[in-house]
């Protein structure tokens, strides 16, 4: 085994691991720090492709590279929209949860008059 | 038949206006945060005609050449660089967004003017910035045709979407905001772990490139599947839907028309854009099949549970689920091994005809829903008696919506749904009919549930917490016309909507 | 041996992400974040992308474990009434799905394709017209700089959208960053001592970004982190939002970016490229003025939505 | 003479790495949050130092040693800077952790 297979393991199971604490994790800030975990399995399977593509005298294919970059500053302005959501909620409500007083009716669907 | 194929190695002699389509809502966005205040109102009067007559003339050259326009960014051609390309379908999404951009703009003055002689207030200023970003987001979408500046255009139009949600600053619509951004993240996501199996496997991200050498292999259908899920849940079709109801309907009325009319279809263009561009031939019958049945379901549960509703927004925003579902017809009509000419191609117009006139019926809804409640004060439906009365142009904006909604001749909902039905049934494809059927007679329940209180004789007189301007009614059914008027020119959009297709 | 440098990575990255999901303090969570995302960057150093580790470091752990930290400590209260646990069926199922996922992408990993495209050498051989000795930037600023115009716009809508979230009557207030203003204290100390240090190292990693790692995000970070010190320790005042220079400092790296690509139009033939002769110089004005956008941006984004009107 | 250095340099990593190793050791199974604090300055201090200087033979000319140096003292000024920092925490409020 590799060491790129080795970071492209790691990436899918960084995928995997973030995408089940979205899934089960109620808090909604430790889903916001289970989508980085996600969003940065991703980045790593970019950096494999890239370090595949190594070529004329480069350790890696730089478009990918560059596209991580721009996917990591774009990840970084949604957390802090989560974030500030977030916190704004918490100010207004005194809680830091998703759902509405009954955590069984998610689905909010009206009826509130 | 369809023209041949243009490879964007080219820039075409109109392909500015696209590179024109895009800066110009940007610097409007530069523009108004830096001089704030009152000149934001004045920017936006400058960018959106101005934007509506770029769209115009792009529709116009699209239409007159008979082929794609295309823009080479920086001179780089793909795959090292970006292109800009506008086929038919771009076109014809560009000039139903301006329409309706610029229809909300001239709604939303009323409520978002900035006062004069007093300090920058809070919601003019992120309304008018949000709704260019929609914009900007939007004309991206259509003109993309890189996957990853794709990605940068979707995220523009969900950091756009999300802040629009929670405008009023209320409990409830915080909450939708940021579940909407949980989904919406998780989308993205999704669709750039494809993006990255796909470079990975061909070493391009355009679309009309990857079109050219893509294979059926195992890594295409993971990468597709993944960035098909996720784009899915960006544009809620059933089951991942869940999102959607109290974000739409807890904007402001402006803002809803915006979401449901134009934001969810991005997101599906998308879709389209990989099933049908970037891997002609290729989409295979099961997930054809499985992408219809999502939105026959879709249909079937959001017609239900807008039935089902107290609140008029929410029972739009339910509307709005179901006529989504019917859009996903378009795959298994159109696409895979079920479809055959020419009968594919009348599911694609029928498919394409109902994006476009649900955009105009709903914007126009969300917009007589916000007349409503500014009026009456409320919006709960069983309270809306004598609404017809005090307020006979919007509740005849909210009908005529309704009708394009239901499939009822003559409006472009009807052409739509009829040529879908149409295809259906010389495909051999029935079952889709029926639920098609199905879902316009429950598309006609909840309208007429709506326009019988609203007619019906009021127990009490209506009292008006505030007057409505005849203005904004208006705007509301130009629009609502449009998307009657889109029923009586459907065989020129036909030729249009072929235009630049592999 | 190498490969066993990797293995050691790979399993304490993988353990320190299996701790955050599982951990039940969200704030130890996010201190081990912090750790991952640092441990995270010597992966990408291995994988030969310098400019990535130090975005990474920069970013995606130093400034998002700061927003991270900062609202794990104001919700810390709330941490015993949230702990609704899920439901152990949906639990299993989510496992089950989750590791599908993982073993079929972990299969798409372990069948690399027989050709393996890459357009390494195509950005090499079109560098040189450019002037920039390093090919990311070449892809950020040449190739791809559509992309990254746009990726502005969307961190400026990001900022647009965290202030939205501020009530009506604290529009053009002062951002709620905390601050722990102690005279002589040992925080001011470092913010005397660190920030001119700080914007050397800045100023110079984006100089250094066109022939070496680094660039305008990675520089702007490291401003953003200097201003925000500053202003943490008390000796510059958060700035109102509706401090006029701060606006035009938000936008006038785009704006520059927008307007020299216009100018590509009448001078290069094309929006976004570069007259042959001046294409270094005119990048370095771009990555100038994005650097500190960027770092005003970034500052801004972590000291979060108005919370109080300014002083008269 | 390049034996010597390699030598040296091996030396000083290995007792560099010790040094983290305890530190590391000390942060897990330390009681209090101060006893932590003190394992940690010993991983800043002396680890990162002893890797610094082992590493200053192979430095690239003057420059690359100058590199390495400001490295560790920066480190030093952080580390110190935020020891004391949260040991005042830990005076003011009691040790949580």
């Amino acid at each position: 085994m590799n060491a790129l297979t080795l970071f492209g393991l790691c990436g899918a199971a960084l995928v995997g691991l973030g995408l089940f604490g979205l899934i089960v994790n109620p808090q909604p800030l430790r889903k916001i720090l289970a989508f980085n975990l996600l969003g940065n399995g991703v980045f790593l399977l970019f950096g494999v492709v890239a370090r595949r593509g190594a070529a004329a005298g480069l350790g890696g294919d730089p478009v990918p590279q560059a596209l991580v970059i721009t996917a990591i500053v774009v990840a970084f302005s949604a957390t802090a929209m989560a974030v500030a959501l977030l916190l704004r909620l918490f100010e207004e409500t005194g809680q830091a949860t998703l759902s509405s007083d009954d955590p069984q009716n998610a689905d909010a669907d009206g009826g509130r008059s | 038949m369809p023209s041949p194929t243009i490879f964007p190695d080219t820039t075409t002699t109109e392909g500015f206006l696209l590179v024109l389509a895009i800066i110009l809502p940007v610097t409007g966005i530069l523009l108004s945060l830096v001089l704030g205040g009152r000149y934001v109102e004045r920017i936006v009067l400058v960018v959106l005609p101005t934007g509506l007559g770029i769209a115009a003339a792009v529709f116009a050259a699209v239409w007159r050449g008979g082929h794609s326009l295309v823009y080479i960014v920086g001179g780089w051609k793909p795959p090292l660089g970006i292109a800009l390309r506008a086929d038919g379908i771009s076109a014809a999404m560009m000039a139903t967004t301006a329409v309706v951009i610029c229809a909300v703009g001239l709604f939303a003055r009323a409520e978002f003017g900035q006062p004069r002689g007093q300090p920058e207030a809070r919601a003019p200023l992120a309304f008018w910035i949000l709704l260019l970003s929609i914009w900007t987001g939007l004309n991206m979408v259509v003109l993309g045709d890189d996957l990853f500046n794709l990605y940068v255009a979707l995220e523009l139009l969900t950091f756009a979407a999300v802040p629009l949600v929670c405008l009023k600053g209320e409990q409830e619509t915080l909450r939708a905001a940021l579940r909407y951004l949980l989904f919406a993240l998780l989308g993205s996501v999704f669709y750039l772990f494809g993006t990255a199996l796909i470079y990975g496997a061909y070493g391009t991200l355009d679309i009309v490139l990857l079109s050219a050498q893509i294979r059926p292999e195992r890594v295409t259908s993971i990468a597709v599947a993944m960035m098909t899920v996720g784009l899915l849940a960006k544009t809620a079709l059933f089951p991942l839907h869940l999102w959607l109801p109290p974000a739409h309907a807890g904007a402001p009325a402006p803002g809803s028309a915006v979401l449901s009319a134009l934001v969810v279809k991005g997101s599906f263009i998308l879709i389209v854009r990989l099933w049908f561009d970037a891997m002609p031939g290729l989409s295979n019958f099961a997930g054809a099949q499985m992408l219809g049945t999502l939105g026959a379901a879709a249909i079937l549960f959001g017609s239900v549970l807008a039935l089902r509703q107290q609140r008029l927004k929410l029972l739009i925003a339910y509307s709005t689920i179901a006529q989504i579902g019917y859009l996903f017809f378009i795959f298994p009509l159109a696409a895979g091994s079920g479809a055959h000419e020419p009968w594919g191609s009348v599911a694609w117009t029928g498919g394409w005809l109902q994006l476009f006139s649900h955009a105009f019926a709903k914007a126009a809804m969300f917009m007589a829903a916000g007349l409503i409640a500014e009026a009456l004060g409320h919006d709960r439906i069983a309270d809306l008696g004598g609404a017809g009365r005090v307020l006979p142009i919007t509740m005849f904006t909210f009908g005529l919506a309704g009708l394009s909604l239901m499939g009822v001749p003559p409006s472009g909902g009807f052409v739509a749904k009829w040529l879908l039905l149409v295809a259906t049934v010389m495909e051999g494809q029935w079952w889709w009919a029926v639920v098609m059927l199905v879902g316009g007679l429950l598309a006609g329940g909840y309208v007429f549930m709506v326009l019988g209180k609203a007619l019906g004789g009021a127990s009490e007189p209506s009292k008006l917490c505030a007057s409505v301007s005849s203005s904004r009614e208006i705007v509301a059914l130009t629009l609502a016309l449009c998307a009657v008027l889109l029923g009586l020119v459907p065989l020129q959009p036909s030729e249009l909507l072929q235009i630049g297709r592999p | 041996m190498t490969v066993a440098f990797e293995i050691g990575l790979v399993v304490l990255l993988l353990a320190i992400a299996a701790w955050i999901i599982a951990v039940r303090d969200t704030f130890a969570a996010v201190v081990a974040y912090v750790a991952y995302g640092l441990l995270l960057s010597l992966a990408w150093v291995r994988l030969y992308a310098v400019d990535v580790a130090l975005t990474e470091a920069a970013i995606g752990s130093g400034v998002t474990g700061m927003l991270l930290l900062g609202a794990a400590a104001r919700l810390r209260e709330t941490e015993a009434a949230a702990a609704v646990e899920t439901s152990m069926p949906l639990r299993l199922a989510a496992a089950a799905l989750c590791a599908l996922i993982s073993a079929g992408l972990a299969a798409v990993i372990l069948v690399p394709p027989d050709r393996v495209p890459t357009l390494a050498p195509m950005a090499m051989a079109n560098l040189a017209a450019s002037g920039l000795g390093n090919p990311v930037a070449g892809v950020l600023f040449v190739y791809r700089s559509l992309d990254t115009l746009l990726e502005k716009v969307v961190l400026l809508l990001a900022l647009v959208g965290v202030w939205s979230l501020a009530p009506d009557r604290l529009w053009g207030g002062v951002p709620g960053l905390r601050t722990y203003v102690q005279p002589n204290g040992i925080l001011t100390f470092l913010a005397q001592l660190l920030p001119p240090i700080g914007i050397v190292m800045g100023i110079y990693m984006f100089w250094n970004g066109a022939n070496n790692p680094g660039g305008a995000f990675q520089g702007g970070t490291v401003l953003a982190a200097m201003w925000l010190l500053v202003m943490i320790a008390g000796l510059e005042d958060v700035p109102p939002i509706s401090l006029g220079w701060m606006r035009v400092l938000l936008v006038i790296g785009p704006a520059i970016f927008l307007v020299i690509g216009l100018a590509g139009i009448v001078l290069a033939g094309a929006f976004l490229a570069y007259p042959a002769d001046y294409a270094k110089p005119l990048i370095i004005v771009v990555e100038a003025t994005l650097t500190l956008s960027i770092g005003v941006t970034l500052g801004l984004l972590a000291a979060g939505p108005p919370e109080r009107m300014q002083q008269r | 003479m390049n034996l010597a250095l390699d030598i040296f340099t091996i030396l000083a990593v290995l007792a560099g790495a010790f040094f983290f190793l305890a530190g590391s050791v000390g942060l897990l199974r330390f009681p209090d949050a101060l006893t932590r604090l003190h394992a940690l300055t010993k991983v800043d201090n002396l680890g990162l130092g002893l890797i610094t200087l082992g590493l200053l033979p192979r430095a690239e000319g003057l420059l690359g040693g100058l590199k390495l140096v400001s490295v560790w003292l920066l480190v030093q000024l952080s580390g110190a800077i935020v020891t004391q920092l949260i040991a005042r925490v830990v005076r003011r409020d009691g040790s949580r952790a």
